[in-house]
């Protein structure tokens, strides 16, 4: 358990930077593997400006708490047999929980230097991440269904046979959609947007800049490794020892995660909100039936 | 026990780390022109902080219905295999009665900005 | 350990609860609550509740989400820029304080509790499961419904628009015939009043 | 030991720059974009550099100086094809800024706006925080918004007055908008000036898209920006004219006046639907009628 935290505390910060590596070949930018190191030192020596009349205990808190729910998120992820950092029993509630405490942690940032742009994507942010909440807590009960679980380690083990993303395919592109809003991204970036001129972080500068964006970059981390493991059998798989399968399929979701920011287009978000309820929810609805149906004796 | 201890460690550090990283490199005061809200050049007339118009509440207020309901659905999903078809029908009978709450909500225009 | 773990939780589930009606930002009182709901969730896992203290943390964390938005939305001075004092009539509330916790205390001291430990390797989310399935499952439908009542009952009360146009225009349907008589219920007197204001 | 190994990482770094946005600056600008050495950011906080692209009206200067103040020192000013409103920073006269955007990355300029805060406070009210009251007084500066009817659902909420512009990246550049929003929803709107004339290349199709598109998420590759009109309410200008764009035609729809189109937006429409018509015309609709 120690080990496997350990593990995974070593193992962050390497993947945040292929994440940050992503991100730039996507915007096809060129340094590919320096530049996020390098840009993020210039933007660590940076001051941080402090705004009129700012809550300053949660300014400075919440790129933090978007870190710590990364992190918790991630421990409950299985490395390999009977290797997790965090052993509970409930970890996919434990991972809603980390989801939905997502959702305060942005609106703080947003709310907390007391600024118009923040403010608005703080609001708007809400109004998206939460339906979309819903849409993983569907498909993530479609994923214990088979394991008769609630358990990380127990979804894994009832994947032997096939994994979840064959018996449920809707899943893993509706997970993907949860993905994209609890990182900031594309199509669901309702805080950090362009047309808010960076909304929740338009007011931060410096080291508080430069970790919002780590933190962000670590919570893709432990998205996909939450998605690789709920849909893609974790660290199943031949040949190849347990962790390792865990890191490639994790990067791999990790890049249609990118790729998919990148790809699909933002749409206003009141469209956005009607869409989540009438189209992607019911498919949610669809997708947990479809598996109800197959895994039944 | 265990399975809580190590994500309260995990947030520590990772508040420590936040902090600390925030903690580096000179920390000037700022002055009044460099702490104003950005609005590209214009100013405002008052705190952003406001009795803040929520354009989807009626949403929320579904939405925490709804929530109310996946806690429902997490044991359920533990035992469906074993209890089988009544499972299944129960469940589609839950979800039936809240996605009439959904169209319900569509019609009236609740998932628009008020 | 787990005991200093029991201790420190419950610490700060009372010093968040204190702090709720200490700090002067409506935003603050919310999450501070939320902290407390969180501790109280943790210690709901230390009494082999796992289920029931996640999925606590869990829905605190959104429904204090959802009444930030509102108290933000309809309090004077939301974010506390004017220091202010959260509570109000301080002789009954602190009689009322003291009289429920005397109570409370009493009953916990009184009351002769049942020590049944949960034996190691119970599944107490499946036996939840088993339950919500079987012996409870017409409580379990009948909060469907009332959810679903939930639903329409919010709907109608706070949203202002509505199938047929805005609430406070009227929201009549259409003539059944072009340009006819508004199709449906007449209201009895007059039209609605429906303006809100606060 | 730790912060010498941390600039030596960061002197290899992108130069994060502002671009300021004056007449006829639109298309170099956006030249810039893909300019290995230095990064467009959207905001002054997370810039080092300030550039001001084109010519910027006097009128403006004030609102210029208090954009230089946002981006936290250590900063520098560079003048592109501008020439300087106040004597900071060097300036440019040919098409490459980059070498002029490298050495104001070592400069320091000082605020060029008092140090007053908006309204006085310190030491004022019976707190010391300058308020009056639960409402009253400019606590920390300012005062509280206060409430006004809304214009759509009709809850009385605070309505929040701003001056938005001429410098806002998602606007047109040298627009000034004096808005009244209750949330995100525009209330009221008066034109306080028009924005800078861009010329012929400043209403290029493919340019208009891309700023569009830049707007919705994605960066402007053809192939994939037709599935972004799905985006945009079928039917609707916004989507017309984005089509329009992206089949390499000019718009020729123009804007009705914005007081009177934008109420009733949301920020991200009403955000969209100005970046959906051709500068020029745009400035057109918003210039003061002339005595005709």
């Amino acid at each position: 358990m120690i080990a496997a935290t350990l593990i995974l505390l070593l193992a962050l910060p390497p993947l945040v930077w292929v994440a940050a590596m992503f991100d730039r070949i996507g915007a096809g930018r060129g340094t590919v593997v320096m530049g996020p190191l390098q840009n993020g030192a210039a933007l660590v020596l940076r001051p941080n400006t402090e705004t009129e009349a700012p809550d300053r205990l949660n300014r400075l808190l919440a790129p933090g708490w978007y870190l710590a729910l990364a992190l918790v998120g991630l421990s409950v992820v299985p490395l390999a047999e009977d290797v997790v950092a965090s052993e509970i029993s409930t970890g996919l509630v434990l991972w809603g929980a980390c989801e939905a405490l997502t959702v305060v942690v942005v609106f703080l940032h947003g709310w907390s230097p007391n600024a118009p742009l923040p403010l608005i994507g703080a609001y708007r942010y809400v109004a998206i991440a939460l339906p979309a909440m819903l849409l993983s807590m569907f498909v993530l009960i479609g994923a214990a269904l088979p394991a008769q679980s609630l358990s990380v380690v127990e979804v894994v083990e009832a994947q032997r046979e096939i994994w979840n993303v064959i018996r449920q395919p809707l899943g893993l592109p509706l997970f993907m959609a949860l993905g994209l809003a609890i990182t900031l991204r594309g199509p669901f970036d309702y805080a950090d947007g362009a047309e808010l001129a960076g909304g929740t972080s338009a007011e931060e500068s410096g080291p508080a800049l430069a970790l919002w964006h780590f933190a962000r970059a670590a919570m893709l981390v432990a998205f996909s490794a939450m998605a690789a493991t709920a849909f893609l059998g974790g660290y199943l798989g031949p040949v190849l020892p347990g962790p390792a399968w865990l890191l490639l399929k994790t990067l791999a979701v990790m890049a249609a995660t990118v790729a998919a920011g990148r790809f699909f287009v933002r749409m206003p978000p009141a469209r956005m909100l009607t869409f989540l309820w009438v189209v992607l929810l019911p498919l949610s609805f669809a997708s947990l039936a479809l598996v109800g149906v197959e895994v039944l004796p | 026990m265990t399975g809580i201890a190590m994500p309260l460690i995990l947030v520590l550090l990772a508040i420590a780390f936040a902090v600390a990283m925030q903690r580096i490199g000179a920390r000037t005061d700022a002055t009044w022109p460099q702490r104003a809200p950005f609005l590209g050049g214009g100013l405002p007339e008052t705190h952003a902080w406001q009795r803040f118009h929520v354009r989807y509440y009626p949403m929320t207020l579904l939405f925490i219905a709804f929530e109310m309901e996946m806690m429902f659905m997490y044991p359920w999903a533990v035992v469906y295999v074993e209890t089988g078809p009544v499972a299944l029908a129960e469940m589609g009978m839950f979800l039936g009665i809240l996605s009439v709450g959904i169209l319900y909500g569509w019609r009236e225009g609740v998932f628009r900005w008020q | 350990m787990t005991d200093a773990l029991f201790l420190a939780l419950s610490t700060l589930a009372i010093w968040s609860g204190w702090r709720v009606f200490r700090v002067d930002s409506m935003v603050r009182a919310s999450f501070q609550l939320m902290v407390s709901f969180i501790a109280v969730g943790l210690i709901a896992v230390l009494l082999a509740a796992p289920y029931i203290g996640i999925a606590t943390i869990f829905m605190m964390a959104v429904e204090m989400m959802v009444m930030a938005l509102f108290m933000v939305m309809f309090m004077m001075n939301p974010a506390g820029l004017n220091p202010m004092v959260m509570v109000h009539q301080h002789r009954f509330s602190i009689a009322a304080g003291i009289i429920a916790f005397a109570g409370l205390t009493a009953a916990v001291l009184l009351s002769d509790l049942p020590v049944q430990r949960v034996p190691e390797g119970v599944d107490v989310v499946r036996n939840l499961g088993h339950e919500l399935l079987g012996p409870s499952m017409l409580i379990f439908e009948t909060a469907g419904v009332t959810l679903l009542a939930t639903m329409i009952g919010a709907v109608v009360l706070s949203a202002h628009s509505g199938r047929y146009g805005a609430s406070d225009t009227g929201s009549l349907p259409p003539g059944l015939t072009p340009g006819g008589e508004p199709a449906g219920r007449k209201p009895e007197n007059g039209g609605h009043h429906h303006h809100g204001g606060h | 030991m730790a912060m010498n190994w941390l600039s030596a990482l960061a002197r290899g770094a992108e130069i994060p720059v502002f671009a300021v946005v004056g007449a006829q600056g639109l298309a170099p600008v956006e030249g810039l974009r893909h300019r290995p050495g230095l990064r467009l950011v959207d905001s002054p906080r997370h810039a080092r550099v300030l550039l001001v692209a084109g010519a910027v009206d006097g009128a403006h200067k004030t609102a210029l100086e208090r954009l230089h103040a946002q981006i936290p020192t250590p900063r520098g000013t560079v003048w592109w094809q501008a020439a300087p409103l106040f004597a900071r920073g060097q300036g440019v006269a040919g098409d490459d800024p980059l070498p002029a955007i490298r050495a104001a990355a070592g400069a320091d300029d000082p605020d060029q706006r008092p140090d007053v805060p908006p309204h006085p406070w310190q030491g004022m009210g019976p707190h010391g925080q300058g308020g009056r009251g639960m409402m009253g007084g400019n606590p920390y500066g300012r005062p509280m918004a206060m409430t006004a009817d809304d214009i759509r659902d009709g809850l009385a909420l605070d309505v929040y007055n701003a001056r938005f512009g001429p410098f806002l990246p998602m606007l047109p550049p040298g627009l000034v908008l004096d808005l009244t929003l209750q949330g995100d929803v525009i209330v009221s709107v008066s034109v306080v000036s028009p924005p800078f004339e861009q010329g012929m290349q400043g209403d290029a199709p493919d340019l208009c898209a891309a700023r569009m598109l830049r707007l919705m998420g994605i960066a402007p590759r053809a192939a994939r920006a037709r599935g972004a009109l799905l985006a945009l309410p079928k039917g609707s200008g916004t989507r017309r004219r984005l089509a329009a764009w992206l089949r390499g035609q000019t718009v020729t729809e123009r804007p009705s006046p914005l007081p009177e189109a934008l109420p009733g937006l949301e920020w991200a429409e009403a955000v969209l639907w100005l970046a959906s018509f051709l500068p020029s015309h745009l400035r057109a609709a918003c210039m003061p009628r002339q005595a005709a």
